[in-house]
């Protein structure tokens, strides 16, 4: 059990209360970070309300494949990140790294389809400005909330990618232990992820299809 | 400048204000003097080695205590919110038929249209005892409307419109200023509120050079500006009939149903992709930055000038 | 991994499961865009989001097993988003 | 020993090295995880900006001492108030109390050997250090003009200065808060010492956990309200703009929805020092200290529902008005409850007064009259009278200032044996306390009555009328700005030569007093364990007049 007291950081004597307070802090961290998208949700939210007709049109122009194909790399790369956890919690090493690796390459392609996304939407010039296609003007406040909505999400995503990278490093070169309270938030904050793109989907991508 | 510029109570709301105002500061003073009393008497009475009586009170007493004067605090502050709110609510009360007054604000100066025609900047002239409605909108940045001698104030935003209604009861002269900060000359964006009584007002207006009032000089730019090609009654092209328009019920074509008023008017104009009225192709031409704040008021001012026409079987 | 194998197997059956039911209302969601339901769509695929979002908090995220703790500060940023949204929406549905 | 009591100033801890004698050297600061050294570093970095702010006003008065000003242009005076706003909320109010002595008592207080994530606690500092850069480079670059609540589309569309600059530094500086936050309620909720129930939790203690709460919940709410207008202002992302049907309203209620629980992020942790202060100086345990709780969670909770009377003229629904203006009426019922509870807590007391007694009596007197006048601005007919006037101006510097740096200053004096292990000139401390009261009563009574009158804010020129206010206020500013150079004197020359504190020189109970001054670098040489609830002042009372030994009593000792 040498290993359990290498886990041990300051000030906690118990590794099961430092998980815990890690968890916790964790879920505070995320109860902000909902707040912060709700702020932008809320904006959403409202302008949806008062121009319903220019949303639909608005959101015709998105690319529903790529949304589709990330929502599923998503989803999926949830799961691999549960079950890492569960490794990183029964002390399997090799099993924890390695689904944490497929979670990053989930999490890789994610962008990547995000990239192809975006490209294509610029092709098209759906960047509000002068040159933007589409009417009435509030097709471009939709378009204004598609780039932020995405690209904070997107950020969110590439700092979840790094943390996991380093965690992986830490992990493979044993200066952390995977059974430490490391794990427990990384997880959380991956999921959290997810559940903002998971609302993000039908906002963005699926109005207007009918 | 005297300080009755801003202080004068021009109007019954602003007596009302006042009496509220007072009001809340006696209750206030009452309570500063109670706690700031206690305090006092305390510090005297039992500061350190003085000789008076210590000993614990009943915690029972204490709860007691305590629930009272929450209670007590609930019930006055809902008193005064009750009064604060009705005062309120009064105020809201948009007056039958008010004289309108156009306002429009942009970076530092306020433009006045008057319904006759007559414009003035930085200056509001008023009819006394009667009923005014200011309404008002930017052409750029928030600005804020401030009556001090009305004590009222209202944010003026683009795009929008905001209205502020009184009935001055005194005429003088008073201040009239932008409140809400709008750049480098925001603090001398000031002006006069000129109230007079209605026979000055109606001969102010006359004798203001221009001739057209409002609605006629929207009419010149309906006309110029080319809407008549399709808005006329014979036109070719299909566009909706604005005649009796101003204060129905329309149609959108996205189901929704907005009653015609002024913003909708004015969004209509400048963002006509925003409401399109059911059965009409969207062929309407964009007017942002081709016109102007004042100018879309005549516009608006002409189209409500129809629908009085219309009713009246006038045209 | 030797004898991990079999738990290994335990490791990752339940959430598999959580993901075949979380992939089950994406593909609901993608469909049900295409009906036309008027308001009812957008209405329905956020209903369906908040499903997929439980599911994927209680399983995968292991609120199932979390302290009433951690539940109860999950819940609290949900109460404090709906204080945002009805105070929000208190102005602008009563706006003339 | 007995587990209640522990002899005062025990052999035992003599000798024992403190947290100033862990390493002498600029990185055995600038890489500590101690949150003893962190408060110190905060408080340092705080104070920096508290006169960079200072600075930035003592212009500002100077020049309207003028009607027609008389030594800056009007962008500059712009400037000056904006960056006054910016630096005094987001630099020195917001961070004052919770970052530095939540930072060095809370741990102390709850008996933990600090806080539950060290490392976040130091980055916390380097963020706020990273906003602040941001804020430096703004005002080396000409500033920013927009007020320091960023109204847009002035501030995304129509300012010609460094807005997203400055907004960064804000967005920066938030995430230290919530990071101090999340800090404190993993803290609050799992390092507390045996026996220290919720219920025993002395009362600054609870208020920083209310205050964490607010903070978590409202800081990022702001975040995104500064990245949208940024968005919008680099990008031309339309996202208030009213041009394509954006509204710059919403942006207000996104702000205010953050800025308004601000101001309990700023006095709450006041309510807390004051709590504290008072009990210790009166000897007095604190009345209704359940209600006291209950109070603090209540305006915490309700605080969040009442951001709307910012904006009664703004555009917002008559409707929501009448619901805003309700629930502010509301929050008022437990700040009233405080100030009555404080009242009472001297009834019967042995009361002395020393500087921070003063400062905490100087706090109750302005804390009700800022209360009172919030009364004013709940009643939406009085609100749209003096909203952007001098009265608002006055009303909430009454609160921020009067109340929170008034408290600010009470905690520095009360803890400031603990901290340094030295005593401060008591006499100049008391003259100062009285100087500060005074002048800030000079600077902010004129406001309020040229605020009625008429006179608006963020006016650079004013009409003449106001002029006599207006001068009696920049003397107000005048004797504060004296008052609040002299504790940086009389405090520096304590460390040199004030005299040596002992461990509880105010035999106040709590068990930050129950350790060395300063204190150990693992703040207990023994886990501490708590036996009663806190503030047991007339056990104290009753123990001396009894003729028993100088003994502390009360909240715990060590096991």
């Amino acid at each position: 059990m040498t290993d359990l007291s290498d886990a041990l950081q300051e000030p906690w004597s118990d590794l099961r209360l430092q998980r815990e307070a890690v968890g916790l802090g964790m879920w505070f961290f995320l109860a902000s970070e909902v707040l912060f998208f709700a702020a932008l949700f809320c904006s959403y939210a409202v302008y949806r309300s008062f121009n319903a007709e220019a949303f639909r049109i608005a959101a015709a122009h998105t690319k529903l494949i790529y949304g589709s194909i990330n929502t599923a790399l998503l989803l999926t790369s949830s799961l691999t990140m549960t079950i890492a956890l569960r490794a990183a919690t029964a002390r399997l090493q090799r099993m924890t790294l390695f689904f944490l690796g497929l979670t990053v390459l989930l999490g890789l392609a994610f962008l990547v389809t995000k990239g192809l996304e975006y490209y294509g939407d610029i092709e098209e010039h759906l960047i509000p400005g002068s040159t933007f296609p589409l009417k009435p003007a509030a097709t471009e406040i939709f378009w204004a909330l598609y780039w932020v909505m995405t690209g904070i999400h997107a950020i969110h995503l590439t700092a979840g990618i790094g943390v996991v990278i380093v965690v992986m490093l830490l992990f493979g070169r044993e200066i952390v232990p995977v059974q430490g309270s490391t794990m427990e938030g990384v997880a959380i904050y991956w999921h959290f992820v997810d559940t903002v793109w998971i609302f993000l989907y039908p906002l963005i991508y699926l109005g207007g299809r009918t | 400048m005297r300080l009755a510029e801003f202080t004068a109570q021009a109007s019954d709301y602003a007596v009302r204000v006042d009496t509220l105002f007072a009001l809340l500061s006696i209750i206030s003073g009452a309570v500063v003097a109670l706690v700031a009393g206690l305090i006092t008497y305390f510090l005297i009475r039992y500061h350190r080695g003085s000789r008076a009586p210590r000993g614990e009170t009943p915690e029972r007493l204490d709860r007691e205590i305590e629930i009272g004067w929450t209670a007590a605090t609930f019930f006055s502050f809902l008193f005064l919110f009750w009064w604060a709110a009705s005062d309120q609510l009064s105020a809201l009360v948009t007056p039958k038929n008010p004289l309108e007054i156009h306002v429009v604000a942009k970076q530092w100066m306020w433009r006045i249209q008057h319904p006759s025609g007559a414009r003035e900047i930085d200056e509001l002239h008023v009819p006394a005892n009667t009923n005014v409605q200011l309404v008002m909108t930017s052409q750029d940045v928030i600005h804020d409307l401030y009556l001090p001698a009305l004590r009222l104030k209202q944010d003026v935003l683009p795009d929008r419109y905001t209205s502020l209604s009184f009935n001055a009861t005194k005429t003088g002269v008073f201040h009239l200023t932008c409140a809400e900060f709008c750049g480098t000359d925001h603090s001398v964006m000031a002006g006069r509120l000129v109230v007079v009584t209605p026979d000055e007002y109606a001969r102010w207006n006359a004798a203001q050079p221009e001739g057209d009032d409002l609605a006629h000089q929207g009419e010149r730019l309906f006309h110029s500006l080319g809407c008549s090609g399709c808005h006329a009654p014979g036109a070719t092209v299909h566009a909706p009939d604005l005649h009796g328009l101003y204060g129905r019920p329309v149609q959108l074509s996205d189901g929704r149903t907005v009653a015609a008023d002024e913003a909708y008017l004015r969004d209509c104009i400048l963002l006509p992709d925003k409401n399109r009225v059911a059965g009409f192709p969207p062929v309407m031409p964009n007017f942002t930055g081709s016109l102007d704040e004042a100018q879309v008021v005549t516009l608006v001012a002409y189209i409500k000038s129809l629908g009085a026409a219309a009713s009246t079987g006038s045209r | 991994m030797t004898n991990g194998d079999r738990s290994a197997h335990r490791l990752w059956r339940a959430p598999a499961w959580a993901w075949v039911v979380l992939m089950l209302l994406f593909a609901i969601n993608l469909g049900s865009a295409f009906i036309p339901l008027g308001n009812g769509n957008v209405i329905l695929n956020l209903f369906v989001a908040a499903v997929m979002v439980v599911v994927l908090a209680i399983f995968l995220m292991d609120l199932q097993n979390a302290q009433t703790l951690v539940r109860v500060v999950a819940v609290a940023g949900l109460f404090w988003v709906v204080l945002m949204f009805s105070l929000v929406f208190s102005d602008y549905l009563s706006r003339s | 020993m007995s587990e209640m009591t522990l002899p005062f100033a025990p052999a035992e801890h003599v000798g024992a090295s403190s947290y100033l004698d862990e390493g002498h050297t600029v990185l055995s600061w600038l890489l500590t995880t101690d949150h003893k050294r962190i408060a110190i570093l905060y408080a340092l970095s705080i104070t920096i900006f508290f006169f960079i702010g200072g600075v930035a006003i003592g212009l500002v008065r100077l020049e309207l001492i003028s009607p027609t000003g008389w030594f800056m242009t009007s962008d500059e005076y712009n400037r000056a108030f904006t960056i006054h706003g910016i630096i005094m909320v987001w630099f020195f109010l917001v961070p004052s109390i919770p970052a530095t002595m939540g930072n060095f008592i809370l741990p102390l207080m709850i008996g933990a050997p600090d806080v539950a994530f060290p490392r976040l606690n130091l980055l916390s500092w380097y963020l706020y250090v990273i906003g602040a850069g941001f804020t430096v480079y703004v005002l080396l670059t000409g500033g920013v003009d927009t007020g320091w609540t960023f109204y847009p589309p002035f501030s995304s569309n129509y300012s010609n200065s460094s807005v997203v600059a400055a907004a960064a530094g804000v967005f920066v500086v938030g995430f230290s808060s919530i990071a101090t936050g999340v800090n404190f309620l993993a803290t609050t909720h799992l390092l507390r010492a045996p026996g220290m129930t919720w219920f025993r939790l002395p009362l600054f203690a609870w208020s920083m956990y209310v205050v964490s709460l607010v903070m978590v919940l409202a800081t990022p709410v702001l975040a995104m309200s500064l990245l949208l207008i940024s968005a919008e202002r680099l990008f031309g992302l339309p996202i208030f703009d009213a041009r394509v049907g954006g509204d710059p309203v919403l942006f207000q209620h996104i702000f205010w929805f953050y800025s308004h629980p601000a101001v309990y992020i700023m006095i709450l942790p006041a309510m807390g020092v004051v709590s504290e202060v008072l009990p210790c100086f009166a000897r007095r345990r604190v009345f209704g200290y359940a209600f006291m709780v209950y109070a603090l969670l209540m305006i915490g909770i309700v605080g969040f529902m009442v951001w709307g009377h910012h904006m009664f003229v703004a555009g917002q629904s008559p409707f929501a008005n009448l619901v805003f203006s309700f629930l502010s009426f509301i929050v008022a019922v437990p700040s009233a409850i405080k100030v009555f509870n404080w009242t009472a807590t001297l009834y019967r007391g042995q009361i002395g007064f020393e500087a921070p007694m003063l400062y905490a009596l100087g706090f109750i007197g302005l804390f009700t009259i800022g209360g009172l006048t919030g009364l004013f601005l709940a009643s939406v007919p009085i609100d749209i009278a003096t909203t952007d006037s001098y009265f608002v101006v006055a009303h909430f510097h009454t609160i921020m200032v009067g109340g929170t740096v008034s408290a600010f200053m009470a905690g520095i004096h009360y803890w400031w044996p603990k901290v340094t292990g030295r005593m401060y000139h008591e006499f100049a401390a008391q003259f100062a306390a009285i100087t500060m009261f005074l002048g800030f009563n000079l600077t902010f009574i004129p406001q309020f009555i040229m605020g009625w009158l008429g006179m608006p804010r963020r006016y650079h020129m004013y009409p003449d009328v106001f002029q006599i206010w207006h001068v009696l206020s920049s003397g107000g500013a005048a004797v504060l700005a004296v008052a609040y150079l002299l504790p940086l004197g009389y405090l520096t020359w304590s460390l040199i030569g004030g005299d040596r504190a002992g461990d509880n020189p105010w035999q106040a109970t709590g068990l930050e007093w129950q350790t060395s001054s300063p204190p150990p670098k693992q703040n207990f040489l023994h886990p501490p364990r708590v036996t009663s609830a806190p503030y047991q002042y007339h056990e104290l009372g009753r123990a001396r007049e009894e003729g028993e030994p100088t003994s502390v009593s009360g909240q715990g000792g060590t096991s």
